[in-house]
């Protein structure tokens, strides 16, 4: 009980969409810059100035892009279903929004860790696609995103939309561990013994660079273009709550009530 | 002395604030009726009272005990009837009911409550052979089936002839009578004797008043 | 106790009236099965070495076939309305159609197994290895599917839809229950893989109707 | 300027390595370029509505 009292106090200030929409307005920038920053400052490491690697060659370049592409997919479904679960305990717009602009974030990352990991599995091991475990659970992830973007277009009350893929982004939450561990169990199964490891060897420090900055460019590109969507969709909320009450002419909408009453409860 | 009553309730559906700082109370043998015009919240109302939604201010209390502490509790005290009359076109009337009334515990006399809604012939009549306004009475007649306390009626007249209003009248009287209340919304004026007007109207917020 | 009975009772009369249900099912199950020959060729060898896959990816998707109009027809006529208004909890409603819904699938599918092992030429020691993980791996599906179709309810698109929702959270059980079986016919022990189907559905068991309620009382509230 | 074009070669295997380069900004570039669209048609459309209701106002933000 302490915990749901606590999170709605610490939550509540920026449920209010205006002043998240004023807080959302100073970080825009920022993690506008720090994406074009990390990204110029990846791309000079990873194209420029780190050696190839002495067994896979030039092709270790498309790892410094993979990998944190990889990494941006599972980032982005545990963002997505903290903010669900957020949205659901506390009823939470903000967050439930949050989730809703991050799942076609997410869904692109995925897509990007397999096109990638197929073009850097051809190189290695002649075939573009291999049932490898990781790269295979990258793809059931993508499905996952597909689900949850299907099913939060699929209803006419957006609403109704964000609270059923909400459940459904818990529920997949809950079901990635299991896959992952299914899908390692099965790849061991079928494992032909001679296919190199993902990874390769131990990563050495100058390859690390460029994959950390990569990693950092991708994670403020998510954060700048997540905040654009959120505003997005509370704009797209505002405009439904006029058009209602020009439909209805009722009383003022939701979010107007919202900010009434979250103003006056600061 | 069950008392269930409500402290000002604000409730939104999807973007649109459906009523502000709505209160009622009821005790056991009174009857209340919901006024307003259409989209003015009289589902929305009955279905909060039912505890299908969640009001977003405000608190339904049952004996002084909020419902949703314990949905099922709360379950136990009321029949819900809405529009739709949840009745399966492949099975009797009998079986239909007999149906609703196991799933509570105190299952009454299945006849007399057929015979209360003059559907006494229809028991052994499938389903889908029944117009609406027989469905309406099969509904009606489930809650006759099995007692509870709260009567939440949404439109209960709709698709009733003048001879079925009058037996929903007397049916809600005698129970009235032994000590359940009944809150209905309805257009079609019955007659529910010195039963308390519920105008969902002065709940709306005005433009202003936000 | 007794609502859960009462509601397994009514749903099975519903399936038994309504008629064809589960034949529908299981005649689709064997012609999916049947396609695999003319696609593959008839050689024994062949279709003996993908005999388990095949059987169990067409018991897996002919079981989501009734999935869609486990909770829709209750949704549209009003019933799942009332129920969810009940003493009992919804969970326990939830709990009820689907073991109805396996009753009159899941089973079905299972007493149609052996002839679809006569008909792919499944080798003979991996036969009660495949009808044992059906009969784990089938009330899983139909958990997890349970939550699937009541996420859709009110949906444009249900039946599409559900495939989406269903079918990647089907895949551990497709794994388990393949591996077990090919393990069986190879003659290794398949102790491990039959105690991680058993964990999976004891999971499934709890968890599966407490979300299918949470997401039913959602689809309610609108 | 052969030096360049070897470069570009990277030991034979250039294409994957471009085609993989040139993937991740397409992807990014439109997902960011339909987000962009997709607030700016929101905020027209909710500026071309606040008008018609004069005492709601709408604060001007400018975003990126």
């Amino acid at each position: 009980m302490y915990l749901y009292k606590f999170g709605k106090m610490i939550f509540h200030k920026y449920a209010n969409p205006t002043r998240f929409l004023k807080l959302a307005s100073t970080i825009q920038p920022w993690a506008a810059a720090a994406t074009i920053g990390f990204l110029l400052a990846g791309l000079y490491f990873a194209l420029l100035s780190s050696p190839g690697d002495y067994q896979q060659g030039e092709t270790v370049r498309i790892m410094y892009i993979h990998v944190p592409a990889a990494w941006m997919a599972m980032f982005c479904y545990t963002a997505m279903a903290a903010a669900a679960a957020v949205g659901l305990i506390w009823k939470h717009p903000v967050a439930e929004l949050a989730a809703r602009a991050t799942a076609p974030i997410g869904a692109c990352f995925t897509f990007l860790a397999l096109f990638t990991g197929s073009l850097w599995g051809k190189p290695m091991w002649g075939t573009w696609w291999v049932w490898d475990a990781r790269l295979t659970s990258v793809l059931i992830l993508f499905f996952l995103y597909l689900g949850y973007m299907a099913l939060s277009n699929a209803f006419d009350d957006p609403a109704r939309g964000s609270k059923a893929s909400s459940i459904l982004a818990l529920v997949g939450f809950v079901n990635v561990p299991i896959i992952k561990f299914s899908v390692d169990w099965w790849n061991t199964l079928h494992q032909p013994a001679s296919v190199i490891k993902m990874d390769g060897p131990a990563i050495h420090a100058s390859m690390l660079i460029p994959l950390i900055l990569m990693a950092f460019a991708f994670k403020a590109f998510y954060i700048w273009v997540m905040l654009m969507r959120i505003r997005g969709e509370i704009n797209e909320g505002k405009i439904r709550a006029l058009r209602l009450r020009q439909v209805h002419g009722g009383p003022p909408s939701r979010t107007t009530i919202l900010e009434k009453t979250t103003e006056g409860a600061r | 002395m069950a008392l269930f009553s409500g402290e000002n309730i604000l409730c939104f559906r999807g973007e649109r604030t459906v009523f502000a700082d709505l209160s009622f109370r009821i005790q056991l043998g009174e009857a209340l009726v919901l006024r307003g015009p259409n989209g003015s919240g009289k589902s929305t109302l009955l279905r909060l009272m039912a505890g299908l939604l969640k009001p977003h201010d405000g608190t339904i209390t049952w004996d002084g005990e909020n419902i949703s502490d314990d949905p099922e509790g709360h379950n136990a005290h009321l029949h819900y009837v809405g529009h739709a009359d949840a009745v399966k076109p492949v099975l009797s009337v009998h079986e239909n009911i007999v149906f609703w009334a196991n799933l509570r515990a105190n299952a009454g006399p299945i006849e007399a409550a057929l015979d209360a809604f003059g559907i006494g012939y229809l028991t052994d009549v499938p389903g889908r052979f029944l117009s609406a306004g027989q469905k309406r009475r099969v509904n009606l007649a489930r809650i006759l089936a099995s007692p509870a306390e709260l009567w939440l009626l949404d439109e209960p007249t709709t698709a009733l002839d003048a001879e079925a209003i009058s037996d929903l009248e007397r049916e809600i009287a005698t129970h009235r009578a032994s000590g359940g209340m009944v809150i209905a919304s309805t257009h079609t004026e019955i007659g529910l004797k010195d039963a308390r007007i519920l105008n969902l109207d002065d709940f709306r917020l005005t433009e202003d008043a936000a | 106790m007794n609502t859960f009975i009462s509601i397994v009772r009514r749903d099975l009369q519903l399936a038994m009236r309504q008629g064809m249900d589960s034949v529908m099912v299981v005649a689709f199950f064997i012609l999916a099965v049947m396609l695999f020959p003319f696609g593959v060729g008839p050689e024994a060898n062949i279709l003996a070495r993908i005999a388990a896959g095949v059987i169990w990816v067409a018991a897996l998707l002919s079981s989501m076939l009734s999935l869609e109009r486990l909770f829709q027809i209750d949704y549209e006529d009003g019933s799942l309305e009332l129920l969810a208004l009940q003493p009992c909890a919804l969970e326990i409603t939830v709990m009820a159609k689907i073991t109805a819904h396996w009753l009159t699938t899941g089973l079905p599918l299972l007493i149609a197994t052996p002839l679809l092992a006569v008909f792919m030429s499944l080798p003979s020691d991996g036969f009660w290895a495949l009808l044992f993980t059906l009969a784990i791996g089938t009330p899983s599906l139909s958990l997890i599917g349970a939550i699937g179709a009541a996420l859709i309810l009110g949906s444009r698109r249900g039946g599409v839809l559900l495939s989406l929702l269903v079918l990647p959270l089907y895949i551990p059980v497709l794994i388990f229950g393949v591996s077990a079986v090919d393990g069986a016919i190879s003659g290794l022990p398949i102790k491990a893989h039959l105690l991680i189907m058993a964990g999976l559905l004891v999971a499934a068991l709890p968890l599966c109707p407490w979300a299918g309620a949470g997401a039913i009382k959602q689809a309610l509230e609108t | 300027m052969e030096q360049l074009i070897s470069y570009f070669q990277m030991g034979g295997h250039g294409s994957f390595i471009w085609t993989s380069y040139g993937m991740v900004f397409v992807v990014l570039a439109v997902l960011w370029l339909q987000s962009r669209r997709f607030v700016r048609n929101s905020q027209t459309e909710l500026d071309g509505l606040a008008v018609d209701r004069p005492h709601c106002q709408t604060s001007k933000k400018n975003e990126t």
